[in-house]
């Protein structure tokens, strides 16, 4: 930085993305009000989704989405190879996201289901970080602009970046939400990492987890919460299942 | 203090004028709990109407009204190699009606707090000079204790209070700028019934307290306790959530945290309010946590309210109002935890000095 | 019902009355801008170890670096706009009155991006705080001073007052401690500091390697090495927790009152004013109460050490 | 003439997902022209089983990051019709808001983001921030309009959480309406900036008719439910979308084909516009006009400009919206229901066309069967075969290859085609 007496660099970026909905880098073209400036920080060396240009020295690669076809780990290595820093962007790529919903059943069968048995090729969606070295995670479905924006800064003025460590509840308390509990439903914001503004509890729907585990969560006593409220144990384990943020969590104790 | 007496309805347009022209906050039910009880909150009101007098209380207390939950703190402007600093903490001028008696006790902690140590904060003076604040009485709910925490009346920290003599309101007005507000009113000398009429309503409240908590000699109670179990089998509970101290009018504990303009021409610094149940709160740099487990911060989260900190002389700073108990979804509450922790101590006591025998 | 008395336009109750300007706080002595920071420019860095550099800053504001004063043991909350602040303990001469001394180690956020900093960049200051080592009790004693790693830090100003007002003091001892001897800093002081502030001197590492050939082991050996009456003996010690924690009970087991050993804590801190609660130790503030707490004091404080 | 010539794009750029063009010309005949869509599939049908009912929005939502707020309200409204149940009228004109916003949002970051740079002759919009600053302000002016309505409405501008089956979980705000009304009257002259750009650009004669497929209810600009028709007078209920579609698969695609009346038919804007018309607001019908675009209109480059037209429809009905919604009362946003069982369709407007969703539910409210068809899978084989013809059309008209390789980008991008969306 200027007043510490050293220029800042561009950083070379590349956004990749893999099985997903693309709704993560399309939040990178959103908060209009400051996109130029967000812009102006970053060396978009890659990036299909919104230029024809493709150079390959990218310094950092964010990359969105799931890992559920081989070509994908053969890309996905490619990328590690060539990235000094490799963000899993979105909750898909931290954990996995909705697409870990169709393990749930063989993949044949989901290939008849769907294709009529025409050849597709596809296996069980694992995140990022089961194939390759993942060294931040910026989990949410979709990713907080503001979150990314904070990071990239960051990233470019050399200053650490990391997550809140707390969960949902302390942001969704901010905006004097009233507490889905109270209004008789499962909401995973206690056990869920904040940073995403409480925007689901504040539009009135319960926490689905999107952004994974806070730290240090306290399952137990969540469990205990959800039996002495008399709530559906079957609505929890749907609900602690739909982005697979709570993987080991939820299949033990559900 | 000045005493008047005012009717129901003239106090609604006395009220509709000052919310109509002022930016004005009051009690308003914003959702029904699946228990069919109403929820209220302090939230934005532009008509006497929208403010329901006979709210119950509100989930969330009124501080950040005075201590925001965000508040920037500083902005530096750079450049050419170098930086300015500006501060700011004006704040435009807000009513808040209907504020409890113990809610005023604890805008009164913060004042203490905030205001009379060494360094009293700039951005909650200013906020608290601007704030015209309306109190009212009301009977408790089953769960307040603000009456053992002699919370429960209030002779300062407002500019007028509202005491519900039935038809009307008896007003205790303390600022010139509530009294010259009134005076294009009706309001009266209040007559002899009158007055019985609010020491029939102060005793009436006083009586109507179900939840008592023994808070006397609390503070070395808690000193000897420190390291008492009951801290963990409390904390086994407790999903560090923060709710608590975030709904709570007395907490104030927070978090600084300076961030970068996306443009990189400048930065602000803002305090973010934190809670000591939060995992990181005590987290020093490489890592090491001075309250690791979730009763270690637990134990803060009662250590502070009931013992008082050493800087504002010890004063013990709950209010009374249960709000964090009715926040808390894993069900602690300070009634509750006091009480454990005494039984454990008194059950001790026995043990090791048995009462003789009555013969 | 309402006559025309009772219709008043809110517009009326809007005008005078609520049109309060907020006073101007800033011309008002009794209130201070607590966040505002002295404006200062690094002057030198003087690298120490890997870890570890030594920044002196200039306060660019004549006027405010006469007034800036503080006392053996406080710190500062140093400010790298952008970036954020750190409690720093002051690490120079309350006499000079041109720089401030401040050695850092690079640990995380605000020191790394501090030690991206070239010469000549600007930074904040705020402060001094806390409490200070009793410099005045102290006179007429003998003076223990044991410093553990980067606890020489806060050491350097009382070793500078001692300097400045050396005929005040009796006996004045250094313990000196290190993990390595590539860790040990400020080796270029020692003769001086033994010369010119006649101070015994002694130091020790626990990890030897080929090229020190001093002495070994835990920092307490070296106090066998001086020989001074516990009884008159004043002692600081600073260093990481479990080292104080450790040499205190060895000084108290020699026989110096626990209210005569000073020693300064650490804790997280973002305000720096008793306001954040970041840094209790049970009911107490570390930043106002502390970071200079005698041993007694820290023996009655929950979660201390 | 060359008598060969191969084009072979892998993974297209400016276009959402992962998709090839491949050419091959040999001697001078055109033996393959395929737009094959490589884009790994997610089996969103295989999640949907056993959910619970109230949940599929926000699961579907998921299948495409553009146009989540149309993917939601299929789904929504394909339980409702299954289980019954009649969402408040309030509720009603705020999930129209908010696909207003999304397509909005949607044809804002195709003009601008993936369509400008083909006419600018530039890579990516990032060289037109320098070159052309008044029009990037104005589209982002406008994308950012399109993303504050489906906020305000929705609570996010993707992946809304307000949405949900019944009616809304929140309704908006009236101070928010307020300000996004204004926030409407501000950014007209935006779009009218974007006008005047496109009417400075030529847009390539080209032209192979087809059949347009739409939703219509005969009173409105299409958007939510009504009868599915097509330019070739096909005239069906919703629940009958699979006569519409009778989807097949290639095998060098993971993306499903259509077809209806013809081998391939057309989805979107400009099928919209084509099928409704005298529905559109005077003031987009004007703009129509001005870029002498008129139906029944064939060129497939003539879907942005009327995805241009949409825009001046929807800034006009959204002002009309959110009058009428700052005038009700909002408190009745949610029609309460139990779960019971049940199966229906649900079809909206997405910006990029007509989507279909269709679920079947049993009695304790759980998923039993989903079935979801994507506009961009109805495009697939119009996309394939325009291809065909703009190669036959070009070399006759005798383009070297470089023109007719950014042809064939332009004529795809020109569908604006969603294609990890098709590909769920
Ligand atoms: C009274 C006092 C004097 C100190 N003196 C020195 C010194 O002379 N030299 C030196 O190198 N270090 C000193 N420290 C420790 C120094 O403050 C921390 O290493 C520093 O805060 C790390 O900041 P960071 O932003 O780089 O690290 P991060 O880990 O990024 O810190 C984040 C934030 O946590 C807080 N924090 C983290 N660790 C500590 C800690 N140990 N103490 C206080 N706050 C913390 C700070 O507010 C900081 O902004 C002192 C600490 C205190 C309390
Ligand atoms: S609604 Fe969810 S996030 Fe909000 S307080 Fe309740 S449990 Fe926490
Ligand atoms: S600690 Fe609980 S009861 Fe006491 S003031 Fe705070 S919220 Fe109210
Ligand atoms: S005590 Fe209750 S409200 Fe407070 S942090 Fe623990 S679980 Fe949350």
């Amino acid at each position: 930085m200027n007043h510490l007496g050293f220029e800042m660099e561009k950083v070379k970026i590349g956004s990749f993305d893999f099985t997903c909905c693309e709704g993560c880098q399309l939040q990178l073209a959103n908060k209009e009000s400051t996109l130029p400036d967000f812009l102006a920080l970053l060396d978009i060396r890659n990036f299909r989704e919104i230029s024809s240009e493709r150079l390959d020295d990218y310094v950092i690669a964010l990359v969105e989405g799931s890992i559920t076809r081989p070509d994908e780990i053969e890309r996905i290595k490619a990328i590690r190879a060539q990235a000094k820093v490799l963000v899993a962007f979105g909750t898909c790529a931290c954990f996995g996201g909705v697409n870990n919903l169709k393990n749930r059943i063989p993949q044949e069968e989901a290939i008849r289901e769907v294709y009529d048995g025409k050849a597709v090729e596809t296996m069980p969606s694992m995140k990022i970080s089961d194939i390759v070295q993942v060294d931040y995670s910026i989990p949410g479905c979709p990713v907080s602009k503001d979150e990314v924006e904070r990071i990239m800064v960051g990233i470019v003025t050399r200053s650490q970046v990391s997550l809140p460590t707390y969960p949902v509840c302390v942001d969704c308390k901010q905006q004097l939400n009233t507490c889905l509990f109270d209004l008789g439903e499962i909401c995973l914001g206690p056990i869920t990492r904040a940073g995403c503004n409480a925007v689901c509890t504040t539009g009135k729907t319960a926490c689905l987890g999107c952004r994974g585990p806070a730290e240090e969560l306290n399952m137990p006593a969540f469990l205990e919460l959800i039996k002495k409220k008399g709530l559906s144990l079957d609505d929890l384990h749907e609900k602690l299942t739909f982005y697979n943020a709570f993987e080991p969590l939820a299949t033990d104790e559900t | 203090m000045i005493y008047k007496v005012i009717s129901k309805r003239e106090f609604k347009a006395f009220i509709d004028a000052l919310v109509r022209n002022n930016s004005s906050f009051g009690p308003r039910k914003v959702d029904t709990g699946s228990n069919g009880e109403p929820i209220y909150q302090f939230m934005p009101v532009k008509s006497v109407d929208e403010i329901n007098f006979d709210y119950t209380v509100t989930h969330s207390s009124a501080k950040h009204f005075f201590l925001p939950y965000r508040d920037e703190l500083s902005h530096f402007n750079f450049s050419d190699g170098n930086w300015e600093q500006e501060i700011q903490y004006e704040s435009p001028p807000i009513i808040l009606i209907g504020l409890r008696p113990c809610d005023i006790n604890a805008v009164n902690i913060l004042d203490d707090v905030m205001l009379h140590g060494a360094y009293p904060s700039p951005y909650y003076l200013a906020r608290r000079k601007n704030t015209f604040i309306i109190g009212m009485d009301h009977l408790p709910l089953p769960d307040c204790f603000c009456h053992s925490m002699n919370r429960h009346t209030v002779n300062h920290g407002f500019n007028l209070f509202c005491s519900d003599i039935g038809d009307s309101y008896y007003l205790s007005i303390n600022s010139s700028k509530a009294f010259n507000f009134l005076k294009e009113f009706r309001i009266e000398e209040p007559s002899y019934e009158d007055n019985c009429s609010l020491i029939e309503r102060r005793k009436n409240i006083k009586n109507s307290f179900e939840t008592k908590i023994e808070v006397s000699g609390l503070p070395c109670f808690l000193d000897i306790e420190f390291d008492s179990p009951i801290w963990q089998k409390w904390g086994d509970k407790c999903l560090s959530c923060g709710s608590c101290a975030m709904v709570c009018p007395t907490c104030y504990c927070y978090s600084v945290e300076e961030r970068f303009d996306v443009d990189l021409k400048g930065s602000t610094r803002q305090n973010h309010l934190y809670s000591c149940n939060l995992v990181d709160f005590a987290q020093v740099t490489g890592g090491h946590n001075f309250r690791p487990k979730n009763g270690d911060r637990l134990k803060y989260r009662y250590y502070h309210p009931y013992r008082g900190f050493a800087a504002n002389d010890n004063q013990q700073i709950c209010v009374g109002c249960n709000r964090c108990g009715r926040a808390c979804l894993a069900d602690i509450n300070p009634k509750d935890v006091i009480n454990d922790l005494r039984l454990e101590r008194e059950s001790c006591m026995i043990c090791v000095s048995p009462s003789p025998d009555k013969t | 019902m309402h006559d025309m008395r009772f219709t008043i336009p809110g517009q009326d109750l809007n005008r005078e009355p609520f049109a309060v300007k907020i006073p101007d706080f800033q011309k008002k002595s009794e209130v201070m801008i607590t966040d505002k920071g002295y404006k200062c420019r690094i002057t030198n860095i003087v690298p120490l170890s890997d870890l570890e550099r030594l920044f002196q800053l200039r306060i660019i504001d004549p006027l405010e670096r006469e007034v800036f004063n503080f006392r053996p043991g406080q710190f500062l909350m140093l400010e790298i706009p952008g970036y954020g602040e750190s409690p720093i303990s002051i690490s120079s001469s309350t006499s000079n009155h041109e720089f401030i001394e401040l050695c850092i180690r690079k640990a995380g956020h605000v020191t790394s991006a501090l030690f991206e900093a070239r010469q000549g960049a600007f930074v904040s200051v705020r402060g001094p705080f806390g409490t200070a080592f009793p410099m005045a009790e102290m006179q007429g004693h003998n003076v223990l001073l044991i410093a553990g790693g980067l606890g020489i830090a806060p050491m350097r100003a009382p070793l500078f007052w001692i300097n400045d007002h050396r005929d005040k003091y009796r006996d004045v001892f250094l313990l000196y401690g290190a993990k390595e001897p590539s860790q040990m800093l400020f080796t270029y002081q020692f003769e001086e500091w033994k010369k010119v502030s006649h101070v015994q001197m002694s130091t020790i590492v626990e990890k030897p390697d080929e090229s020190w050939t001093g002495r070994s082991g835990m920092i307490t050996a070296l106090l066998d090495e001086f020989t001074f009456d516990p009884k008159d003996t004043y002692a600081i010690v600073c260093g990481p927790p479990v080292m104080f924690k450790f040499v205190c009970s060895h000084l108290d087991r020699l026989g110096i009152p626990m209210n005569r050993m000073f020693v300064s804590l650490e804790r997280r801190m973002h305000c720096g004013m008793g306001k954040c609660c970041r840094c209790m130790v049970g009911s107490t503030f570390t930043c106002l109460d502390g970071p200079v707490f005698d041993y007694w004091s820290v023996m009655n404080l929950k979660e201390a050490i | 003439m060359k008598r060969d010539y191969s084009l072979d794009i892998h993974h297209l750029t400016r276009v959402e997902g992962h998709a090839n063009i491949q050419i091959t010309v040999r001697d001078g005949k055109l033996v393959d022209a395929r737009w094959a869509i490589v884009e790994t599939p997610r089996f969103f049908e295989v999640m949907l089983k056993g959910m619970s009912a109230e949940r599929v929005p926000f699961l579907t939502s998921r299948i495409c990051g553009i146009c989540s707020i149309s993917h939601s309200l299929a789904s929504i409204r394909a339980v409702e019709r299954a289980m019954d149940i009649v969402p408040p009228v309030v509720a009603e004109k705020t999930r129209l808001l908010a696909m207003h916003g999304e397509t909005l949002q949607s044809h804002a970051l195709h003009l601008f983001f993936l369509i400008a740079p083909d006419f600018a002759g530039t890579s990516s919009v990032l060289p037109l921030i320098q070159s052309h600053p008044d029009l990037v302000r104005a589209g982002l002016q406008l994308k950012e309009l399109g993303n504050e309505i489906s906020t305000v409405t929705t609570g996010r501008c993707t992946h809304p959480v307000s949405l949900v089956v019944g009616g809304l979980s929140k309704a908006p705000d009236k101070e928010r309406l307020l300000h996004l009304r204004a926030m409407i009257q501000e950014r007209k002259p935006a779009l009218e900036t974007t006008c005047s750009f496109f009417h400075t650009l030529t847009i390539p004669a080209f032209s192979r008719e087809t059949e347009f497929i739409s939703l219509s209810n005969g009173s409105t600009y299409p958007a939510i439910g009504g009868r599915l028709v097509s330019s070739d007078g096909v005239n069906r209920e919703e629940n009958d979308y699979l006569l519409m579609t009778n989807e097949y698969t290639q095998e060098f695609s993971t993306s499903k084909f259509t077809r209806l009346s013809r081998e391939s038919s057309a989805a979107g804007a400009l099928a919209r516009f084509n099928n409704n018309y005298h529905l559109l607001h005077p003031k987009a019908r004007e703009c129509a006009e001005s870029f002498g675009l008129q139906p029944v209109c064939h060129n497939p480059f003539m879907n942005n400009i009327a995805q241009l037209v949409e825009c001046v429809h929807i800034l006009e009905d959204a002002e009309e919206l959110i009058n009428s919604l700052l005038e009700s009362d909002l408190a009745e946003i949610k029609t309460p229901y139990t779960p019971k069982s049940g199966k229906a369709t649900g079809a909206v407007e997405a910006p990029r066309g007509v989507l279909y969703h269709h679920i079947e539910i049993d009695d304790k409210g759980k998923v039993t069967k989903a079935d979801c068809i994507i506009p961009t899978t109805q495009n697939n084989g119009n996309i394939h075969n325009d291809l065909r013809a703009l190669v036959e059309q070009s070399r006759r008209e005798g383009k070297n290859d470089g023109e007719i390789t950014k042809l064939c980008e332009m004529v795809v991008r020109s569908y604006d085609p969603c294609i990890s969306c098709s590909v769920h």
